[in-house]
């Protein structure tokens, strides 16, 4: 891992922290959905936080960003507190949908976090709105979009690359290639092979491949993607090679794959990686380190505390906010 | 007053809507240069530039779903769905997103969209080209569906469209673009939620909406010419907020209901409104409320086929006399 | 007799439709290599390998739709629709092609496909996981609907399905998979459209499908256990066909009936179900037909928002008290 | 136009024989059309005749043929009666599917024409299955599957490429290219613009660009498509460069395009250039030529009598064939 021009101390300890808490807030979801305090469907990020790190921090207030089902990280990374995440995840009145949504549909507005979507593919079109909006109204944003390998194969993905390019709107692409949609190896599933990002292609759409385990080449690029939808000539296709530490969902055995490719993968752990080249560069110290360590802890302990302590929601606000 | 077609009573509503409000803009496949598959957006183009009228290609989902994201953003987009049929191909976009995105968000975000499409048959289209799915939409909360069935509610419903907050089904009949009556030209509404009195009667009460209240109110000239019967007739105007309430005080009155419309009859809403008459006016009712819908096949394209298995007022007063002896 | 969970159930004839027509193949997201989202064609890769256990991309459409150009061919196809929530974007596939193809080519062509999905909710999903959309299938003619509530009627009523020509939806609810039923060894059928009585009784009709049974049953035990009173429990089995002549025959007798379903009560397929019972036992009713269902919200995360919303026996209990006074 | 080598004295005649039949049956039936015989919706093929021909002469009997709603020129080239398709129009009792079907939804399982589809990009997933069952049951079989430059913009044409793709189906994916999907025009709806082919690339299918208005290109190209099949690698992907010379239905008025645009393309006469070469190259003298329209007008003239004269269905088919 290269060191990207002008990082900062303040940069690099963001970016460490970032993806500490995410990675930290996710351990304890994993341990408090066992104990049965959340529930539902629960996808872990664990593997994969330099991509939402390394993209969302590069983006000003009024970008949007918009993701799908695996949304604790790309939440977190735009700033949202983790108190009302975790209470959301618990069902609570203080979850920032007031427990209605669940992880797979966090949103806050005050951010332009636009949500997690949970049917495969389903946010694409919608990201293409927003920019759709942007563009309308001749505003400066960026729509940033997160999906999965799996989502290229669905229609959708195919509707939304395409009418974005027709239009030339303002939306990065960012696909997260972890090569599984669930249990399935992405060659097996997508007619391109495991290099997706030669699709962008048949839309015109200018792409780039990534290391997505390195918070510093995907800040890197995009950024560069930033400049250029900033210019108007429309989307940018990224794609950010990963993997998920964890199995699809809670629910998964993960019986597909084989252990000794989790791991090789352990062994570019993007977090691991950040702190050795922040050490070497002296961004932090291992002081400074334990005392993020401790930080985050605290936050996620303090959010789960605040999960733990808020009331369930009240039953007549079940018919709430059906309509506006 | 004057008279307008349904064609004109739309097109004079969007022209409203585009002109009052810059978040207003429309899409669909070809809306623009093709003038609408309908012909109601004729002119638009040329006439709003397209910037504000534009032509997608044919991919109703990413139609859809890019008007949602527009709309959570803050605009006001109306998609024109070329006809209902089609709507099976966003059906993810409306169900998920659209009729969704307010409640899983707690009230975060809106989606301000109108979704016009062409619904019904009668044009000898085919199985494919010649459904009606308005019914299912309205099983849908959070979404709202209108089905006006003259050009005065069609201008008036979608204009309190154009004001509303919520995502709406807004579903034309495409029978009725012809069809003339009067409209106006004072500033008027018709909201949602409040059902129409096409013709007061006494002895049956007949429950319409889009295309089946001409239906239902030849049928209520036969019952008056042939059986010196009155039928009351009931147009619906929307199925979500559905006006029960009308309904049910018709029916206190008349003491006979049958609910008329084109989806086919299994399963469809019309069953919800004879379901709940017969729940609210129970003790009232002196037979079954019965129904007249589309009869159980793939709508076929030969002219006589599709002409019975689509309903007609021959079918309401069968339906009449077979169930109260009227 | 045996005992086995409606999951081993499925799996059982899911095995003796590949093992005795080499005709069936079984393709799906994830029915492979992860041995199914819900753990139902746990070890069929390794048994009968990739080219009869397909896993395919997470493309509903052309998962569906290539089955049913299988089917065509004269192949017999099981698909799984992970979820029926997923389904929407099948839906063109599955309403305009697979229930028209037979139709519109005046039995050229026939659909030999069963499509396999999950439906409901309860599992705290979230609002666009957990839907049921089975009656909107069955308001499609040419579509067949099983909703199967037991692991004796999962395993009966897709053997009939393995050996019917049309195109088949066939429902699993999420919640039952675990749930264990006595499955005889010998050879038996479930036949579409034969509804079967779950408790005999003689003062309300509790008609039920797929995860509402458990609860009409639990609502009559409530019912018999705190009032006295015996509610006779109709489980429909299938949606299209549907049985309607067990329903009006148990009404007939008990004069009262609820429907309890799992979708929304509104435009919900019970209306159809309460509809035709008011019109075919009307003077045998001592009161209107009730209806239960879920409420009129998307689904909520939250555990007390989801139970409310969800029908329960107290729901059913309470109708039958507002209703009828018991 | 050159001419392909081993043209025969009979295939010519067949070719011509073909294309004027498509032609006189579509003028006729627009002619019908406009005395309210014929209902509904009436896309006419006039203009891309060279396509279905050029192709679908090329296949076994075995093969499959699957299209869109402008289906008339396809199911005459697979050798569909005139009488039986002509009185479909009609809706009588007849037709192709007893009236039930009409002009978008032709079928003849024993051509193995598997239908006409009226919803755009329907068709696609269906040829995918077709040639599933194809491969799955061992047979020979190749599936000729034809779709416009509008449908590629639907997420159905990705699906099925993809998946066409990824389990190496034999598919020849044939893109009737005539620029227009109703009024709009393909580089307005398309990323890649006019020239779509390049889209298969995406999905690792092999691809040719091919002038549509040439019956002996078009012949050319899926012989190639179809050796290469026939070896088992999975699809081929043709597109067919045409134009329509009339409206995209009877509907339409043609107000999107120039009538210059028209004029220009009327030059490419699929029929008039084959004529010319058919002449030149002497497989055909002014005589024949005659006959052969004499032929096609008496056999035109014999489906519309037929048609004319058949009974309407039967009221109490109507619930026939709702299910097997
Ligand atoms: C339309 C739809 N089909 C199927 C599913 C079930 N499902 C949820 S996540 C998933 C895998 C998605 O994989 P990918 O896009 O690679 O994202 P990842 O989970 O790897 O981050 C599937 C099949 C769904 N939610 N929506
Ligand atoms: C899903 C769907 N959307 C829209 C339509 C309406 N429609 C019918 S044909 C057509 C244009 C198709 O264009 P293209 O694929 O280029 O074929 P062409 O008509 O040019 O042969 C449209 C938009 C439809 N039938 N189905
Ligand atoms: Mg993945
Ligand atoms: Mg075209």
């Amino acid at each position: 891992m290269k060191v990207a021009p002008k990082l900062e101390k303040t940069q690099a300890v963001d970016y460490y922290s970032q993806m500490l808490l995410i990675r930290r807030f996710e351990e304890a979801s994993a341990r408090l959905y066992m104990q049965g305090k959340i529930k539902g469907f629960l996808h872990l990020y664990i593997g994969e936080e330099a991509i939402a790190v390394g993209s969302i921090s590069t983006l000003s207030e009024q970008d949007y960003v918009i993701t799908h089902y695996r949304d604790h990280g790309h939440a977190l990374a735009r700033g949202m507190d983790p108190k009302v995440i975790m209470a959301e995840l618990f069902g609570k009145a203080t979850g920032s949908s007031g427990g209605k949504g669940g992880s797979m549909h966090l949103f806050d507005a005050s951010r332009n976090f636009m949500g997690g979507y949970a049917i495969v593919g389903g946010q694409l079109p919608i990201a293409v709105g927003l920019a759709l909006a942007a563009k309308y109204r001749r505003e400066d944003r960026t729509v940033l979009c997160f999906f999965g390998d799996g989502a290229v194969n669905e229609g959708e993905f195919h509707e939304s690359m395409n009418l974005a390019s027709v239009w030339q709107l303002p939306v990065i692409f960012m696909l997260e290639n972890n090569l599984y949609g669930m249990g399935s190896y992405v060659e097996r599933t997508h007619a391109g092979g495991k290099d997706i990002y030669h699709v962008a292609d048949a839309y015109k759409i200018p792409a780039a491949q990534v290391d997505g385990m390195d918070v510093l080449a995907v800040r890197e690029a995009t950024e560069e993607a930033l400049k250029r939808v900033r210019t108007g000539s429309g989307p940018v296709f990224i794609e950010a090679m990963t993997y998920r530490f964890r199995g699809h969902s809670m629910a998964d055995p993960v019986a597909y794959r084989e252990s000794s490719e989790l791991d090789q993968w352990r062994k570019e752990d993007p977090i691991e990686k950040f702190k050795v080249v922040a050490l070497r560069e002296e961004f932090v110290t291992d002081d400074e380190l334990q005392g993020i360590e401790a930080g985050v802890q605290a936050t996620v302990e303090a959010a789960i505390r605040f999960a733990e302590e808020s009331p369930e929601p009240e039953l007549d606000t079940l018919h709430d906010n059906v309509y506006a | 007053m004057p008279e307008m077609t349904m064609r004109e009573a739309i097109a004079r509503s969007l022209r409203e809507g585009l002109d009052g409000d810059s978040r207003v803009f429309l899409m669909g496949e070809d809306v623009g240069a093709y003038d609408g598959a309908y012909a109601v957006t004729r002119g638009f183009l040329a006439d709003y530039g397209p910037e504000r009228i534009r032509d997608t290609p044919i991919a109703e989902s990413v139609l859809v779903g890019s008007a949602v994201g527009a709309a959570m953003a803050g605009l006001k987009p109306i998609v024109e769905i070329m006809t209902i049929n089609f709507s099976l191909l966003a059906m993810d976009q409306i169900v998920n997103n659209a009729a969704k995105l307010r409640y899983m968000s707690n009230g975060q975000f809106s989606v301000p969209i109108v979704i016009r499409t062409v619904t019904g048959g009668g044009g000898q289209l085919g199985a494919t080209h010649s459904q009606s799915f308005e019914g299912w939409f309205a099983s849908v909360p959070g979404l709202k569906v209108a089905v006006p069935s003259t050009p005065y509610d069609a201008l008036g419903l979608l204009r309190s469209a154009l004001k509303d907050d919520n995502p709406i089904i807004y579903a034309e009949h495409a029978m009725l673009y012809g069809m003339r009556g009067e409209v106006p030209d004072e500033w008027y509404e018709v909201p949602f939620g409040q059902a129409a009195i096409r013709r007061p009667g006494s002895d049956v009460t007949i429950v319409a909406y889009s295309g089946t209240v001409r239906i239902a109110l030849e049928a209520a000239e036969t019952m008056a010419s042939s059986k010196g019967r009155e039928a009351e007739v009931i147009d619906m105007r929307t199925l979500r907020p559905l006006d029960l309430d009308t309904v049910i005080e018709s029916v206190k009155k008349t003491n006979r209901a049958v609910v008329v419309e084109e989806a086919w009859s299994v399963g469809g809403f019309g069953a919800e409104i004879a379901s709940a008459i017969q729940a609210q006016a129970f003790d009232h009712l002196d037979g079954p409320v019965a129904r007249v819908g589309s009869l159980d096949v793939p709508v076929p394209y030969a002219q006589n086929l599709e002409a019975a298995v689509l309903p007609s007022s021959q079918r309401v007063v069968q339906a009449i006399e077979d169930t109260f002896g009227l």
